[in-house]
């Protein structure tokens, strides 16, 4: 069987769904932001994967990947730097050693 | 265009409002005298507004122009007969709060500007004939009562003011349902428009009638919904419960008769028979529960559940007797029961209780209070020759040559003699007999007090002898209303 | 360049984000004053240049709702900015909060504006990001950076579910414009990742079941940023929603989806708001209820879509005046006792912005009901207004809680803040939107292109 | 003849006049009542002689009415019209009216609120001739309810007292339920006519015989209250707690004669029923014998003349039921000047006495002789011996139902006649005769018996001009058959002689506290009055006030509990809201999840507050949401 | 140029990715997982390679196995106080594991039912060139807004990371 499209699709899924499992188990900060990161990661393969095989000339997909990236770069950033933060005032990065606010 | 009379009535008092709420506490004789001066220019108005009234006509002085032209809503202002006769009594129910309550302590300016504010939703009410208008009158009457109450009312007046605002509002939601359905049927908010074209799927105005007999029954209120109406009058200042009963609960059966008949009478005749069984039933009910009180507010208010079961039973019965009865007893009860109010009031001013059993031998201690309330007393068991009467009476007469069960006639017949029963036990125990000791220092109404009840004591009497001064206006749109059903 | 020029009011706020950042000292607040007149300019801006059509090859296009949509965004963000540079944030500086809230409007006007679903995707972020910061604004205070981690982790993975939906739509329809949405091929696929897309935006306006970051993160936050992110990023997002709405097939599921997180919301919002005694938690439930209300109307069609909107700004003013006052009074429900008796002025406004939010008339709010009503019913959704109504009930509940400290409650030491001209006025101002909005609705209605005659389908077959 | 609507108006106006300012002027204005009442009767002489001759007529003498209300095409009216009838009753109220306000001058000049007092008799009276001028059934129940009220006021006249003041209301309560009676039947009367007068009701319209019986039985329910019939006559005894003369007036004369009047106008509906006719025969019969029977075991002896009225009304209605309302409407007349005539006798023997205990009096003839001859004629009228008036218009009644061929009735008529005689000279000999039982007794004030005069001189004449009445009235009044008139006169004597046999001798024969214990069941069921009042007050009165307050119970904890319930459940369901996240959805997500530790021991209400629970639920909603589109688009 | 891609370069790359997000789920590590994380994201720049998206790879490689690993694995160590801390024993998270596994599967599925219209890839395959005008010019607009997330992330971070006032 040749390699196609649905082969490529099929390996996004499975990165997203391990990345979701990831950032639904993991208790440290970092490690979930590693997960999210991961599930990016899927998404941009998806992208990357349906411009090559339907709009191989406009690239939509490609550019969508790009901005994709940047924005998830820049919301890692941000997130370490939360993190970083929460560090600071709670000596841990503990998601279970957040949790004063609720109700 | 003409000149805007009812625009003037109606808002003359928000600018009122303002104003006194502007000048502030500090200058009470000034607010006192701003408010009173607006509530009696404005009644000045009402009665130029009699006056150049045609009893022959139907809706007159009419306002329209559009006020959100893309979904159809227009100020539409028109009184009728009907419309007038309610209009009278706020605007002079008003007057006379405002006297009854000239000594206010409390926060002179915001209580004379939130009776202001209140008497605009209630002319705003009457005159209304766009259902958006209606709806905005008639939920920006919650408000200001809510603060009446709330604030003024006795030891619980948060929780009867809380539950006054949330019952009506239940209520008045599903009305809003209900215009909202009319309109995406009719395409209009036009009462008169809608009333006039008719023609709506009976299913259809079977739910709708539903969502509005939960607005306005609420209101009357109708048994079982009433439950908010004891504490509400119970914890209310005086002037509030005059207002509350005289007029409020007018709003709801106005409603019954403005809306819920003329457009929707296919429903209106299929729900008669259940409103008769309901009205029978607040009438008996009502009258019991009067008789179980031992504080004279609470009687009064039960006594208005009995009352108002008149009126919902003169509008089950479909009939010109009835009808006119049905707005009679709405305007004799706005007047007599707001004697009443007032009454009781006053008494608690000097006994410092509404209990029935402390207060004791008016009769012999302060005569005229006595007699007022010995005249609101019979008045308002519907003795004949009073106004009480006239509409108690029509109401059972158009009701028996109605299309109704006789044994809710019979039920609500009986409903008179429970009337006199709670009616007669409190003067007995009240008025008569020898002076208890809560009685005993106490002393004669004031010329103030005494001049704000002789205007109802004056309208008791000739309405109570000379009905037609009443109906002349009333029996117009009676007509229309029967007319618009398609007649009986 | 004619291009350019229709996109002035975006370079105004975005010149306004860069000169609060810039501007110098924060004691006279430079910051936000200078946003606040770059955000108006922005908005007379949007107002003078009005509609136009499609933009940069079509990836945008400033038809009447973005022109609505974008004034409101920018006439919001000054009125918020008005606020701030007459009171402040306490301790924080001022600075980079304008800038902040200047650039999350920024994302807002473009997001509504957006005819593509990058563009979308991306002001989307652009909106979203700086709300982050703002509520984990004070950066010594766990609980506000509890907060924020909240909010940043749920809406990340949610925008990432958002993303993924994304890029099979585009895969679907071969483009990312939302021209060809509508004519994409049906299938499963699309399906699945229109309601993907769809977990995203409604995250974003904290939409039962997806709002457990916002009364988190609104009460660890301080009530100025509440005041803002509660308010802004949800009328830019529900407009954006509309027009995505409106660009995608008709489809029954996606309006049960959108009609069932709608009920769920109402059903949440309002009941978990009854108990709330933090006046943030408590408009944090509100506005989960009132997000409900906001998906009603966008689940019945092109009228909803307008009711929605203007429902969305009759909602916004009053909840940003509240989470003001909150900010100048204190934030626990009980700090507001007697407020009637210490500022009476204000404790009036109050009223009308609760009694708008419960949807008293003639305030905003009433009419904004009595329009998503009308157009919830005529969509055929009757059985979710009645849910509606009889929520909007209890609301009324709750926010006569608040109400009823502030006119009959006693409260002696409370401090009265410093006359305060800038704060003064943007409550007055809040105050005569929330009327206006209310009794002269025909222009903006207009402006909107409100057509609800052409709606106003027979309810017949209904009953029948 | 417009004066004749000056006849009500004159008393109308001494209440408008007195009413307000009793109070201040003490006694000052009681003779301007006095002279309004004058004014009236010498007005009704001037109108009954405008009728003269009288007899049947098309139209009436005078007629005047305006409208009260117009409800689309009909027209309600009030009117008054004057025809031989209403010019009769005219001067039977005026007489009487007058006669009781000149002798209230003496036996009321010691109250304080005098003028109160005859306010309110002055609207009394104004209300009762308005009744009788009425030309429509409208007005007369108008008429009819004001009465009601001035009942009301003026048996509670000393309402310091706790027994008035139950009395008054017992009275307005129980005259109200036939009230109901009345109302409805004029609600009927409307559906079937659509007018209310007389001219349209009783003579334009065609009776069915069921409308017809259905508007009479309920007229004949609300004459039963006003006239205190069998079983609605409970007040009228109890009203004797109000001050004598007014009893007189009110409670013997004239109000409760109303209800007879209510059926002589009405009595073309009840000719077109026939039944009605009957039940009114049954409820006459019923009430004279009752009513004479309880009057024989009353010791106050104003009680006594109570049911004396209640059993004389009875005598009407069988008259009435028996097809005649002419008799009906003589033996009112009569007994409208007799009976009042007694009462204030009455009121001079209790204000000699100082008790209205009959076993503490005695020998009064010999202390009070103007006295005991005047309430010897009217003792004389009511036993129906000649020639006083009770006895003609008795032996017409008596008559009438031998005409009729009502046999059955007609015996139950002589017993009735035979108790009646019986309990009057029980009551003459048990007050006039005998030793003397009190040192201070004196006549009455001359302003009491000179109406007491003028009554009794009626009495004693009045019954030879029955004929004339007769003319007058339209209708033949007969000399008395010899027959039937020596028959009820002897059965009359034999009932006056067994009462003296067993009150009058000086030495006592007859052991009546023998009687009394050997006949324990009778005398029992009579001295509690049937037990009537006893019924009425644990079947019908306690447990009226019982369910009021069951009610009110049932209003604040059922009714508004349900409402404070839900209010008790919305609580519950926002509390259940808030925990909607943890246990509804956390729950699911966790029932599939099954990871998330000790989920089901954390279900705390509220958001967990756990940032991971808040994402599986989340990711579990995301999944459920494309699970259903997959299944939806399957 | 074909329409299918080189398999075993593929399979390869693809078991990379895949293989390096189960291991970076796997481990216990932190660090570890970081490095993982990095694998990933190389082998997913490979893939793109095997696209044709040559910038895109190239993209990949500078932001995410520069620039993000790198920040990644400073976060990580500035919030380790101890070496053990980098280690959490991780119980199985069944639950997370069958949500993530029906939301793949839910795809999985409605990818089955997925159809595409493949277009053939032109014989000039677009390279970087294009890849710059398309995005200088169509999507001038969007770059402008990246520029402006990414603006906000940095001041962002700084205000988080910085002043202790």
């Amino acid at each position: 069987m040749a390699v196609g499209l649905t082969h490529l699709l099929v390996l996004a899924a499975l990165l997203f769904s391990i990345g979701l499992y990831g950032a639904l188990s993991r208790r440290n900060a970092v490690h979930v932001l590693m997960s999210l990161e991961l599930m990016a990661n899927a998404v941009n393969i998806n992208l990357v994967a349906l411009s090559r095989f339907l709009t191989p000339v406009s690239m939509d997909g490609q550019i969508f990947a790009v901005f994709s990236m940047v924005v998830s770069a820049a919301e890692i950033g941000l997130g370490l730097a939360l993190v970083l933060a929460i560090y600071r005032s709670r000596r841990s990065v503990e998601l279970d050693a957040v949790q004063e606010l609720r109700g | 265009m003409q000149f805007p009379l009812l625009t003037l009535i109606v808002f003359l008092p928000l600018l009122g409002a303002v104003a006194v709420a502007l000048l502030g506490d500090k200058r009470a004789s000034a607010v006192r005298m701003t408010a009173m001066v607006v509530a009696v220019v404005d009644l000045a108005l009402v009665a130029l507004l009699v006056a150049g009234f045609d009893t022959s006509a139907g809706m007159q002085f009419a306002e329209k122009v559009p006020w959100v032209p893309q979904v159809g809503i227009t100020y539409h202002l028109s009184v009728d007969g009907m419309s007038l006769s309610m209009l009278l009594l706020s605007a002079l129910l008003t007057v006379l709060a405002i006297v009854a309550s000239w000594r206010t302590e409390k926060k002179p300016a915001l209580w004379f500007s939130m009776l202001l504010l209140l008497e605009v939703g209630m002319n705003g009410v009457f005159v209304a004939m766009d259902f958006v208008l209606f709806y905005v009158f008639w939920e920006l009457v919650l408000v200001p009562m809510y603060f009446l109450i709330g604030t003024w009312g006795g030891p619980r007046r948060e929780y009867a003011a809380i539950k006054f605002f949330l019952y009506t509002l239940l209520g008045s939601v599903f009305m809003l349902v209900g215009i909202i359905a009319l309109y995406l049927q009719t395409g209009t908010f036009d009462m008169l428009v809608m009333a006039e074209a008719g023609g709506l799927p009976a299913n259809f105005q079977w739910w709708v009638f539903a969502a509005f007999f939960l607005g306005f029954a609420v209101k009357v209120p109708v048994f079982p919904l009433h439950t908010w109406l004891p504490d509400a009058h119970v914890e209310a200042p005086t002037a509030a419960s005059v207002l509350l009963a005289g007029i409020l609960l007018k709003m709801g059966s106005y409603g019954f008769l403005r809306i819920s008949l003329p457009i929707l009478p296919d429903a209106a005749r299929e729900w008669s028979g259940f409103i008769a069984a309901l009205a029978a039933v607040s009438i008996v009910y009502g009258a019991a529960l009067a008789f179980a009180q031992t504080d004279m507010k609470k009687l009064v208010a039960y006594s208005s559940v009995s009352h108002m079961g008149f009126v919902m039973l003169g509008i089950a019965s479909l009939t010109p007797a009835g009808l006119n009865g049905a707005v009679a007893v709405m305007f004799s009860h706005g007047v007599v029961t707001g004697m009443l109010f007032f009454l009781v009031g006053m008494v608690y001013e000097r006994t410092h209780t509404r209990t029935i059993s402390e207060v004791s031998g008016l009769s012999s201690k302060v005569p005229v209070a006595a007699g007022l309330l010995a005249f609101a007393s019979f008045a308002s068991l519907g003795l004949p020759g009073l106004s009480g009467f006239v509409g108690e009476f029509l109401s059972l007469l158009g009701a028996w040559s109605s299309h109704l069960w006789p044994g809710w006639v019979i039920i609500s017949a009986a409903g008179v003699l429970l009337a006199a029963a709670y009616m007669l036990w409190l003067v007995q125990r009240v008025v008569l007999g020898t002076p208890s000791e809560a009685v005993a220092p106490i002393g004669d109404l004031t010329r103030t007090e005494v001049a704000v009840l002789m205007p109802l004591v004056a309208l008791t009497l000739i309405v109570g002898v000379y009905w037609d001064s009443l109906l002349r206006f009333t029996d117009g749109p009676v007509q229309t209303i029967l007319a618009l059903m398609g007649g009986i | 360049m004619t291009e350019l020029a229709a996109l002035i009011p975006e370079f105004l706020v975005l010149a306004g984000a860069l000169a609060a950042l810039f501007a110098g000292a924060d004691e006279r607040r430079l910051g936000p004053w200078l946003g606040a007149g770059c955000a108006l300019a922005a908005a007379v801006a949007v107002a003078l240049i009005g509609p136009s059509g499609e933009l940069f090859g079509g990836v945008m296009e400033l038809d009447a709702v973005a022109v609505f949509g974008r004034a409101s965004i920018a006439s919001l963000t000054a009125l918020w900015l008005l606020w701030v540079a007459g009171r402040g944030l306490g301790a924080d500086r001022s600075r980079e909060a304008a800038a902040f809230a200047l650039l999350s409007s920024l994302g807002g006007m473009l997001m509504v504006s957006a005819q593509d679903i990058i563009v979308l995707f991306i002001s989307l972020e652009l909106s979203t990001m700086p709300a982050y910061v703002l509520m984990g604004y004070r950066r010594t205070d766990a609980r506000g950076l509890e907060g924020a981690l909240k909010y940043f982790l749920l809406s990340m993975l949610t925008s990432l579910v958002m993303l993924y939906g994304l890029s099979f739509v585009y895969g679907v329809a071969g483009s990312t414009s939302y021209a060809a949405l509508s004519s994409a091929p049906p299938g499963a696929l699309l399906q699945v990742s229109v309601v993907l897309v769809l977990v995203g935006m409604f995250a974003k306006l904290s939409a039962t079941p997806f709002h457990y970051w916002t009364p988190d993160a609104y009460e660890g936050a301080q009530a100025p940023s509440v005041a803002y992110v509660s308010t802004v990023p949800k009328l830019a997002g529900t407009i954006a929603l509309a027009q995505l709405l409106g660009a995608l097939p008709a489809s029954p599921d996606t309006a049960t989806v959108v009609v069932a997180a709608a009920v769920l919301s109402m059903l949440v919002g309002n009941l978990a708001a009854f108990p709330q005694s933090d006046l943030r938690r408590l408009m944090a439930y509100s506005g989960v209820a009132h997000t409900g209300y906001l998906l009603l109307a966008l689940s019945s069609g092109a009228s909803g879509g307008t009711a929605a909107v203007f429902y969305a700004l009759a909602y916004a003013v009053p909840s940003m005046a509240i989470m003001l006052l909150g900010a100048e009074e204190g934030v626990a429900l009980d700090d507001l006792a007697g407020l009637a008796a210490r500022r009476p002025a204000l404790a009036w406004a109050s009223l009308v912005w609760l009694l708008s939010l419960v949807g008293i008339p003639p305030m905003a709010g009433f009419f904004g009901k009595l329009y998503l009503f009308t157009s919830a019913v005529s969509g055929g959704q009757l059985w979710p207004v009645l849910v509606a109504i009889a929520m909007s009930v209890v609301s009324a509940g709750y926010y006569f809680r608040v109400v009823r400290r502030v006119f009959f409650g006693e409260r002696s030491d409370a401090p009265v803040p410093p006359r305060n001209v800038p704060a003064a006025a943007t409550f007055a101002i809040a105050t005569l939107i929330v009327l206006a909005l209310g009794l002269f609705a025909s222009p903006l209605l207009g402006l909107l292109e409100l057509r609800f005659r052409d709606v106003a389908v027979a309810l017949a077959p209904l009953f029948g | 003849m417009t004066y004749v609507l000056a006849i009500p108006a004159l008393p109308a106006l001494a209440f408008a006049v007195l009413a307000p300012l009793s109070r201040a002027t003490r006694n000052r204005l009681v003779p301007l009542a006095v002279a309004a009442a004058g004014g009236s009767l010498l007005l009704s002489i001037a109108a009954f002689a405008a009728v003269w001759p009288g007899g049947y007529a098309e139209e009436p003498a005078y007629h005047a009415s305006f409208v009260l209300a117009r409800i689309g095409e009909t027209a309600l009216s009030l009117g008054f019209q004057l025809e031989p009838a209403s010019a009769v009753m005219l001067l039977v109220v005026t007489v009487v009216g007058l006669a009781v306000q000149v002798y209230s001058l003496g036996y009321m000049h010691r109250e304080d609120r005098i003028g109160w007092y005859y306010a309110v008799l002055s609207l009394f009276t104004a209300a009762m001739l308005a009744l009788v001028l009425s030309d429509n059934f409208l007005g007369l129940f108008m008429s009819w309810e004001i009465m009601g009220l001035c009942s009301f006021l003026l048996i509670g006249f000393w309402h310091e007292q706790e027994a008035p003041r139950q009395a008054s209301m017992k009275a307005f309560l129980t005259t109200r339920v036939g009230d109901i009676g009345f109302m409805l039947g004029l609600a009927v009367m409307f559906a079937e006519v659509g007018a209310f007068d007389f001219a349209t009701v009783l003579y334009a319209h065609e009776w069915s015989a069921e409308a017809a019986t259905t508007v009479a039985l309920l007229l004949l329910f609300g004459a039963m209250g006003k006239s205190a019939q069998f079983p609605l006559h409970v007040w009228l005894p109890d009203a004797m707690a109000g001050p004598t003369p007014a009893s007189a007036l009110i409670h013997a004369a004239t109000m409760v004669a109303a209800g007879v009047f209510l059926v002589v106008r009405a009595f073309p509906v009840f000719e077109a029923s026939g039944v009605a006719l009957t039940v009114t025969l049954v409820v006459g019969l019923a009430t004279a014998i009752l009513a004479g029977l309880l009057a024989a075991v009353q010791h106050d002896i104003k009680k006594v003349l109570a049911y004396s009225t209640v059993s004389q009304l009875g005598f009407m209605f069988i008259a009435l039921g028996a097809g005649n309302a002419t008799a009906g409407l003589y033996h009112l007349v009569t007994h409208a000047y007799f009976k009042s005539l007694l009462f204030l006798g009455a009121g001079v023997i209790i204000h000699a006495a100082h008790t209205q205990d009959m076993r503490q009096m005695g020998g009064l003839a010999k202390r009070l002789p103007t006295t005991s001859i005047a309430f010897g004629a009217g003792a004389l009228a009511l036993a129906g011996i000649v020639p006083f008036s009770g006895f003609w218009s008795k032996d017409e009644i008596l008559t009438v139902l031998y005409h009729e061929h009502q046999y059955v009735a007609l015996g139950f008529a002589l017993v009735a006649v035979f108790v009646t005689a019986f309990y009057v000279a029980r009551l003459w000999f048990r007050v006039f005769t005998g030793p003397t039982q009190q040192a201070e007794l004196r006549e009455g004030h001359r302003s009491m018996l000179v109406p007491m005069v003028a009554l009794a001189a009626i009495t004693a004449v009045i019954g030879f001009f029955g004929p004339v009445l007769g003319d007058y009235l339209g209708y033949k009044i007969p000399w008395p058959d010899p027959l039937l008139a020596g028959t009820s006169t002897a059965v009359a004597v034999a009932g006056m002689v067994l009462g003296w046999f067993v009150y009058g001798r000086t030495t006592q024969v007859v052991n009546t506290r023998a009687l009394k214990q050997r006949y324990a069941n009778v005398y029992g069921v009579l001295a509690n009055k049937l037990y009537l009042d006893l019924t009425y007050e644990h079947f019908l009165v306690r447990p009226y006030i019982a369910a009021t307050h069951a009610l009110g119970r049932f209003d604040a904890h059922v009714v508004d509990g349900a409402v404070n319930g839900a209010a008790k459940l919305w609580v519950r369901m926002s509390d259940a809201g808030r925990a909607f996240d943890v246990t509804v959805i956390d729950g699911l997500v966790n029932g599939t999840a099954a990871v998330v530790k000790a989920a089901g021991a954390r279900v705390r209400a509220l958001q967990s507050g756990r940032v991971r629970g808040y994402q599986t639920l989340v990711a579990g909603a995301v999944v459920l949401l494309v699970i259903f589109i997959l299944v939806k688009g399957a | 140029m074909s329409e299918t891609l080189s398999a075993p370069a593929f399979y390869l790359l693809a078991f990379a990715a895949v293989g390096g997000a189960v291991a970076m789920m796997a481990t216990r590590n932190v660090v570890h997982a970081a490095f993982w994380l990095l694998e990933v994201m190389v082998a997913t720049a490979g893939i793109y390679l095997l696209l044709s998206a040559e910038f895109l790879a190239l993209v990949q490689v500078l932001v995410y196995a520069g620039a993000v690993a790198v920040l990644t694995l400073f976060t990580v160590m500035l919030t380790l106080r101890r070496r053990e801390d980098a280690i959490r024993p991780y119980p199985p998270a069944w639950g997370s594991l069958a949500l993530a596994a029906f939301f793949g599967g839910s795809l999985l599925l409605a990818l089955a039912h997925f159809r595409p219209a493949i277009a053939p890839m032109p014989d000039e395959v677009p390279g970087i060139e294009t890849f710059g005008i398309e995005m200088f010019t169509t999507w001038a607009l969007p770059f402008e807004i990246a520029s402006l997330v990414l603006l906000v992330a940095l001041v962002g971070a700084v205000w988080w990371t910085g002043g202790d006032e």
